[in-house]
């Protein structure tokens, strides 16, 4: 299977000098995201995100399973993450690299390790009946930076899913289906956004937003995920280039920054959906008053 | 497909092709040359003329699917019909396209192909290419000939013999290290076979521009477009240096690293848009102050 | 059932790609890479080994993803031009963007109509937007009558037959209405000489396959209007 | 479990320290001569061990690279290791992550363009766990580097530091830090591990789990960098004391 | 592969002023850019990222790096070593590295198609070229096609053999040859291996010890990759030529035996006595190196006649205390 190729010499030598004059490939500021969009899809659940030429896709759903027995009164939150030849031919197929679990653990440690979904509220029946939530996350194209994207997709994703109401009688649960009851957001207890930070060569350069390219030269990252509340869910550098703590800790606050700023997108997103839903149900109502 | 434009056929009776070798056409053309004698055919130089008109009215469709059947154009007997990228000849004397497009000819080289824009570059015998050293093993550099956008998957590597430069000799041969960009021209392409390189003419002798660029900037962009006009309207305002490959990448270095950058974005955004000459002007006078 | 929205060129580390919504709801993404590398066990001397894989968009892949696998495979092989690519692999990626779990059906009711249909088109529009080498170009249509459900796929230009699957309770005179009612949907329209297609609006699958290609190639061709 | 327990009013834990005291920590080096390097290191009840093999011939002809060797990593959970006893599956994705976090770490560390071609790998047994098991993991592997002679750009010290909120009460602290967490401590609080490299106190290492807020992170990298040098300090005492002895040796025998 | 982080590129790390633990009896290290600052060195073992000097004059050498804008800082455990204006470290313990002229005793690891790769404890396998070996039939023959098919008839897998250094590769690993009765297949003995640090370079790596009791002559050969053979003496045997013909073809008919008998995987009887004191030596060796005295003829021999003594005395074996107990001997001696 083709791996990534190395950027020429040329290429690396021109992208980190102009770097070091601050300046990037495609005339970002070097702490300014590439345009973000977010669209959800017609079922509730699926976030679709795009930053810069990355694209990743999440999708929420819902199933009444049995919780584990040494937590009766939890849900279960699962988020699933594949890699897979589409984002990159590089990808190889059901092999799972280092990369890969990396990635994969920051995505749980950001969301699901910092508790942002509610778990106790899925349970139905303690020890008997819970909500199963999971969270597919599908990487389409990969142009660097594949943990914000995939942070923000999950989340997006989380707030915009509705599950079927459930009514409970006695022993019996009924699960009320999407026409029948209006469904229940779940209940979400922060919204964590993930932060890459791209540290370059000797002198220091943090870059955030990372693209592939410019992923390939950097000589050390960290993530940070935030919540707009300020709290910290999750810090994560490996290795690369030592830091300054007092940088680092700059860098945390304009982690912040950002993190404020998306999560406002994403709220303005989820409202114009709901907005658009409502007038839609409200013209297939009228219509269907009208045809009567 | 690459076979296909290397080998030469020659259709005298519209019933039997047989292959010959025409080592010299082939080499200089990349296009599969097709003589055809039949009188019966020129009937149909209507309809040719009309798949070929759209070309200056872009509303008219004449979008070849692959699959459509092309009719084969009146040719006088003398010169051969090259059939160029995109199509297909099946014997006796169907054409096919095997891509999509639109028909584009050159009524003096009698030749007719479907030009495309893709993003992974199929090799062809006498492109110039830009490409990656990745190692140098035995008597031959191993090099990568990337395509498309930039930094994507090598899925072509070649052989650059040490000995295919200028006046290179065992002792004499130039040292390139890993991870440098070398300007050179395909010097053979087979489907079966790992592409071979060389940098230098073997008519002079010379490198003729072929060689290592040292120092600019590489930026990957679509196969199958024609850079040269935009490429003169950069070069009217920013003094640069710039080397087209065929496989989707052109080096730039410009007079100062300000200069290439900004070439480097107007080339990356052109090749985005899939701008035309005349919106590159627009773009060119409204940036030139960035220079 | 017909194409009601497609895009291609949407992915930019795929050398071709395509977004198709159906008429029954499904939305998916096709990508393409390739000619690229083969794992050695795989390699084939004189063709190319073509690799389809299926993604859900819930849960992982199964059997139901494997079937498809398996039936685009058997679609696409005698379309793509293996034998341009000796040695290589070309890689379809299917991801599926909608989830639609198929239904409880009675028998009086006809089979849920699958995703192989749109799974195809979205592939040849993936296809020919890498401009990999192929035959022809095919059309598939879901086609439900009474109790029976039937994807048919033709050649868009000679109505060709390429694959059929049915499923449920069906007759032979309906499977024959079937395939007459695909082949319809499924061709472009051309004159006479069936050389030149003449524009036509509306029509269906192959039409709308046409329509979106059309659509490619003036995008892709527009840098030499200028000229 | 309660502030209280985990920090009384007295600023007491739950093991008697207070909030800067580090465990007891042993280090010994060359515990196992046949390997290239070895160390042992103890911190309270947590106990690691660790062995280099290298620099030598790359284990798979993949692992080769040009201009560099490679740093394999091999972390091994003893079964007895804690006190429920399991097998950790070696396919265990948070043991993948240490390993590749400890990976990345050292192949920064470890001056790699020094023996390309070949392969260095640490291979960790965590024998006894009781929490700051990375952060045991990494100063393990600095001193049997060390041992084996590997040239690095410097120490790489490794602290725990976990965080005890505050009450929220007007007036009050917003929470206090606490050094070197045990097991109890890890399982509740928010756990900073961070590892410095050389003495300028730069962070190389940095893994934060669970949510602590902003203001409060600032004061548990102050006090993690701060006991990183003091770790790296006791850790080149013992590697003076240990040299200094394989010193004497040699030089009474030539 | 290309990687951003150059070997030539400093860590980021200012120069600075070390800070070390209150115990040392070193004290801190005042950073100068005198001329004295030659003074200033420090006496005792450096430890990794241990700023040694900022004065100009000295070049930086092995075991350490450069720090901006000037300070020379050591990368390991170990001494400064000072030749001429150039300042290393040397360390204390590190695998083998190579050098032209060394005697090492190796394993084959790989055979190729005309060379074998050699494990010498070394970063990377050695090379052992088919051009670098004695062939039989002449010591200064050509080779052939034929000995590139029968290249396993000299050396296969899992072979020892002892072998010097003859050059370098440009990354460091070894080329080695074997064109020297010296040199070639070892057999007859045992294998023990010590740290390379344990076996000094020095002129004479062949120590013959005379067996007590009764035994013949114990060879041990000290690899200076630490790989150290202990075998029952080599005799070259010198077969008469029956009935003596002329003098010029019963020597080459001797080369070409000796050099055959060179390749051979048999071992020779070795009786029961030599075994034991081939145990014996073998024990000596491992004592001193994990007690960390250097073996080398003197101290090998000594600790030998010790060890029989002690058996003598009715101490047998050499295990833990026993061991302890002979090197504190040999040291006092």
């Amino acid at each position: 299977m083709p791996k990534e190729l190395d950027p020429s010499t040329n290429e690396k030598n021109f992208i980190l000098e102009s770097l070091y004059a601050g300046e990037r490939l495609d005339g970002r500021e070097l702490d300014a995201f590439r345009p973000l969009e977010l669209e959800f899809g017609e079922e509730y659940g699926l976030a679709d995100v795009r930053l810069g030429k990355t694209r990743v896709i999440a999708r929420v759903s819902a199933q009444v399973v049995q919780p584990f027995s040494d937590r009766p009164f939890d849900g279960i939150f699962t988020i699933t993450t594949e890699l897979g030849p589409m984002a990159s031919p590089g990808f190889e197929v059901g092999r799972q690299t280092e990369a890969e679990v990396l990635l994969a653990r920051l995505i749980e440690k950001s969301i699901r390790r910092s508790t942002a979904l509610d778990t106790e509220s899925l349970c139905i029946v303690a020890g008997q009946k819970c909500w199963q939530v999971r969270a597919d996350v599908h990487f389409l194209n990969h142009d660097g930076n594949m943990v914000d994207a995939a942070c923000i997709a999950v989340v997006a994703a989380l707030q915009h899913f509705r599950r079927p109401d459930v009514s409970i009688e006695g022993e019996t649960v009924t699960v009320h289906s999407m026409t029948e009851r209006v469904p229940v957001p779940l209940s979400i207890l922060h919204v964590p956004i993930c932060e890459g930070d791209g540290g370059d060569e000797a002198n220091v350069v943090t870059l955030i937003d990372a693209t592939l390219q410019e992923e390939q030269l950097r000589d050390g990252d960290m993530t940070v995920t935030m919540n707009k509340h300020g709290e910290v869910c999750q810090i994560s550098k490996a290795g690369g280039v030592p830091l300054d703590p007092i940088a680092m800790h700059r860098d945390m606050n304009l982690a912040f920054v950002k993190v404020k700023e998306i999560t406002a997108f994403i709220a303005k997103r989820l409202k114009e959906d709901e907005e658009k839903r409502v007038k839609r149900d409200n013209l297939l109502e009228s219509k269907a008053e009208n045809e009567r | 497909m690459t076979a296909d434009y290397t080998t030469s056929f020659r259709l005298s009776p519209p019933t039997s092709i047989h292959t010959t070798s025409e080592p010299t056409l082939a080499h200089h053309l990349p296009f599969l040359t097709l003589r055809n004698s039949a009188p019966s055919l020129s009937t149909r130089l209507q309809k040719i003329l009309y798949l070929l008109k759209p070309l200056h009215h872009p509303t008219m469709s004449t979008v070849l699917l692959p699959g459509s059947p092309v009719s084969l154009p009146p040719t006088n007997t003398s010169v051969p019909l090259r059939l160029g990228p995109g199509l297909t000849h099946t014997p006796p004397s169907t054409i096919t396209a095997h891509h999509a497009g639109t028909l584009t000819s050159d009524t003096r080289k009698n030749a007719l192909w479907i030009p495309n824009l893709t993003r992974r570059y199929t090799p062809l015998q006498n492109d110039r290419v830009i490409c990656t050293i990745l190692r140098s093993s035995g008597e031959a550099y191993i090099v990568a000939i990337p395509s498309s956008n930039a930094p994507a998957p090598t899925t072509i590597t070649a052989t650059l013999p040490h000995l295919a430069f200028p006046g290179a000799t065992k002792k004499t041969r130039p040292q390139l290290s890993a991870g440098a960009t070398v300007y050179a021209r395909i010097s053979l392409a087979n489907k079966h076979y790992d592409p071979e390189l060389e940098c230098v003419d073997e008519a002079t002798g010379k490198a003729g521009g072929l060689g290592e660029l040292k120092g600019g900037m590489v930026v990957g962009v679509r196969c199958g477009r024609d850079w040269g006009p935009v490429l003169r309207e950069l070069g009217k305002v920013a003094e640069f240096e710039v080397a087209v490959g065929k496989n989707g990448r052109i080096w730039v270095e410009g007079k100062d690293r300000r200069t290439t950058m900004w070439v480097v974005r107007r080339i990356a955004e052109c090749d985005e848009n899939t701008w035309t000459v005349e919106e590159m002007r627009k773009k060119v006078e409204a940036t030139k102050g960035d220079l | 059932m017909t194409i009601i929205s497609a895009t291609t060129t949407l992915l930019s580390r795929a050398d071709g790609s395509a977004q198709v919504t159906s008429s029954d709801g499904t939305t998916l993404i096709a990508s393409v890479s390739g000619p690229m590398e083969v794992r050695p066990r795989e390699e084939q001397p004189l063709r190319a080994y073509l690799e389809v894989l299926v993604r859900p968009v819930v849960g992982v892949a199964g059997t139901r993803e494997r079937l498809l696998e398996s039936q685009l495979v058997s679609c696409l092989t005698p379309i793509i031009r293996l034998e341009s690519y000796p040695r290589t692999c070309i890689q379809v990626n299917i991801q599926l963007l909608t989830h639609s779990r198929p239904i409880k059906t009675s028998r009086s009711s006809p089979p849920p109509p699958t995703i192989l249909s749109t799974a195809l088109n979205a592939s040849i529009l993936a296809l020919i937007d890498a401009s990999t080498a192929l035959r022809t170009t095919v059309a598939a249509t879901d086609i439900t009558i009474n109790k029976g459900r039937h994807t048919v796929v033709v050649d868009v230009f000679s109505g060709q037959l390429v694959f059929v699957d049915s499923e449920g309770e069906f007759t032979h005179e309906e499977l024959e209405e079937a395939l007459e009612r695909g082949k319809k949907e499924g061709m472009v329209r051309v004159d006479d000489g069936g050389d030149v297609m003449v524009v036509d609006e509306g029509g269906g699958v192959g039409e709308e396959i046409r329509r979106v290609v059309e659509e490619k190639v003036q995008r892709d061709l527009r840098w030499k209007d200028g000229k | 479990m309660p502030r209280e327990e985990l920090l009384s009013p007295e600023g007491l834990r739950l093991d008697g320290r207070r909030w800067n005291n580090l465990r007891t920590l042993k280090l010994s080096l060359r515990t196992h001569p046949t390997s290239s390097g070895s160390a042992l290191l103890t911190s309270g009840h947590t106990s690691i061990l660790c062995l280099i093999h290298g620099p030598s011939e790359p284990s798979l002809r993949s692992k080769q690279q040009h201009d560099r060797c490679t740093i394999t990593v091999d972390l091994t959970y003893a079964p007895f290791s804690g006190t429920d006893r399991k097998r950790r599956n070696r396919t265990d994705k948070r043991i993948s992550e240490l390993r590749s976090v400890i990976q990345r770490t050292f192949s920064r560390a470890v001056m790699t363009h020094l023996h390309p071609r070949s392969e260095i790998t640490i291979t960790l047994l965590v024998l006894s766990q009781d929490g700051g098991v990375l952060a045991g993991c990494i100063n393990a592997a600095t001193l049997a580097l060390i041992d084996a002679g590997v040239p690095m750009w410097g120490y790489v010290a490794a602290v725990t530091v976990g965080w005890v909120p505050g009450q929220g009460g007007e007036g009050e602290e917003e929470g206090t830090p606490v050094l070197d967490v045990n097991n109890a401590e890890e399982g509740e609080l928010g756990v900073l591990t961070l590892a410095t490299m050389g003495d300028k106190g730069r962070v190389i290492l940095g893994m934060l789990e669970s949510r602590v807020r902003l203001e409060a992170v600032e004061g548990l990298m102050a006090v993690a960098v701060d006991s990183a040098g003091k770790v790296k300090d006791m850790m080149d005492e013992e590697v003076r004391r240990h040299g200094e002895a394989i010193a004497r040796a040699a030089g009474v025998g030539s | 592969m290309l990687s951003i982080s150059l070997p030539s590129a400093a860590p980021p790390l200012p120069p600075s002023s070390h800070h070390r633990a209150s115990s040392d009896p070193d004290g801190d290290i005042t950073m100068s850019a005198s001329a004295d600052d030659l003074d200033h060195l420090p006496t005792t073992l450096v430890t990794p990222g241990e700023p040694l000097t900022t004065s100009p004059q000295w070049m930086r050498g092995h075991g350490t790096y450069l720090t901006p804008p000037s300070t020379i800082t050591s990368s390991v455990l170990g001494h400064i070593t000072k030749t001429n204006k150039l300042l290393s470290v040397t360390p204390l313990h590190s695998r083998y590295t190579p050098e032209i002229g060394d005697l090492v005793i190796g394993r084959i690891s790989e055979v190729q198609a005309k060379r074998w790769k050699v494990d010498i404890g070394s970063h990377q396998h050695a090379a052992l070229l088919l051009s670098s070996i004695n062939l039989p039939g002449g010591i200064l023959r050509k080779r052939t096609s034929t000995d590139e098919l029968q290249i396993r008839t000299f050396f296969s897998e899992g072979d020892l053999l002892v072998a010097e250094v003859q050059s370098l590769f440009q990354d460091g690993s070894a080329s080695l040859h074997t064109r020297s009765l010296k040199y070639g297949k070892l057999r007859n003995g045992m294998l023990v291996v010590v740290p390379s640090a344990m076996v000094p370079r020095s002129k004479n790596h062949t120590v013959v010890l005379k067996g007590g009791a009764g035994a013949g002559e114990v060879e041990v050969v000290l690899g200076v990759n630490g790989f150290v053979w202990i075998a029952k003496k080599r005799v070259v045997e010198v077969k008469k030529p029956e009935g003596g013909v002329q003098g010029m073809v019963s020597i080459t008919r001797l080369e070409e035996e000796a050099s055959m008998a060179l390749y051979s995987n048999e071992n020779d009887e070795v009786d029961e006595a030599t075994r034991k004191e081939i145990a014996r030596v073998a024990g000596v060796v491992r004592v001193l190196a994990r007690e960390g005295v250097r073996v080398e003829e003197e101290v090998l021999k000594i600790g030998y006649k010790i060890a029989v003594e002690m058996a003598e005395e009715g101490d047998e074996g050499l295990e833990g205390e026993r061991g302890r107990r002979m090197v504190e001997r040999v040291l006092g001696s």
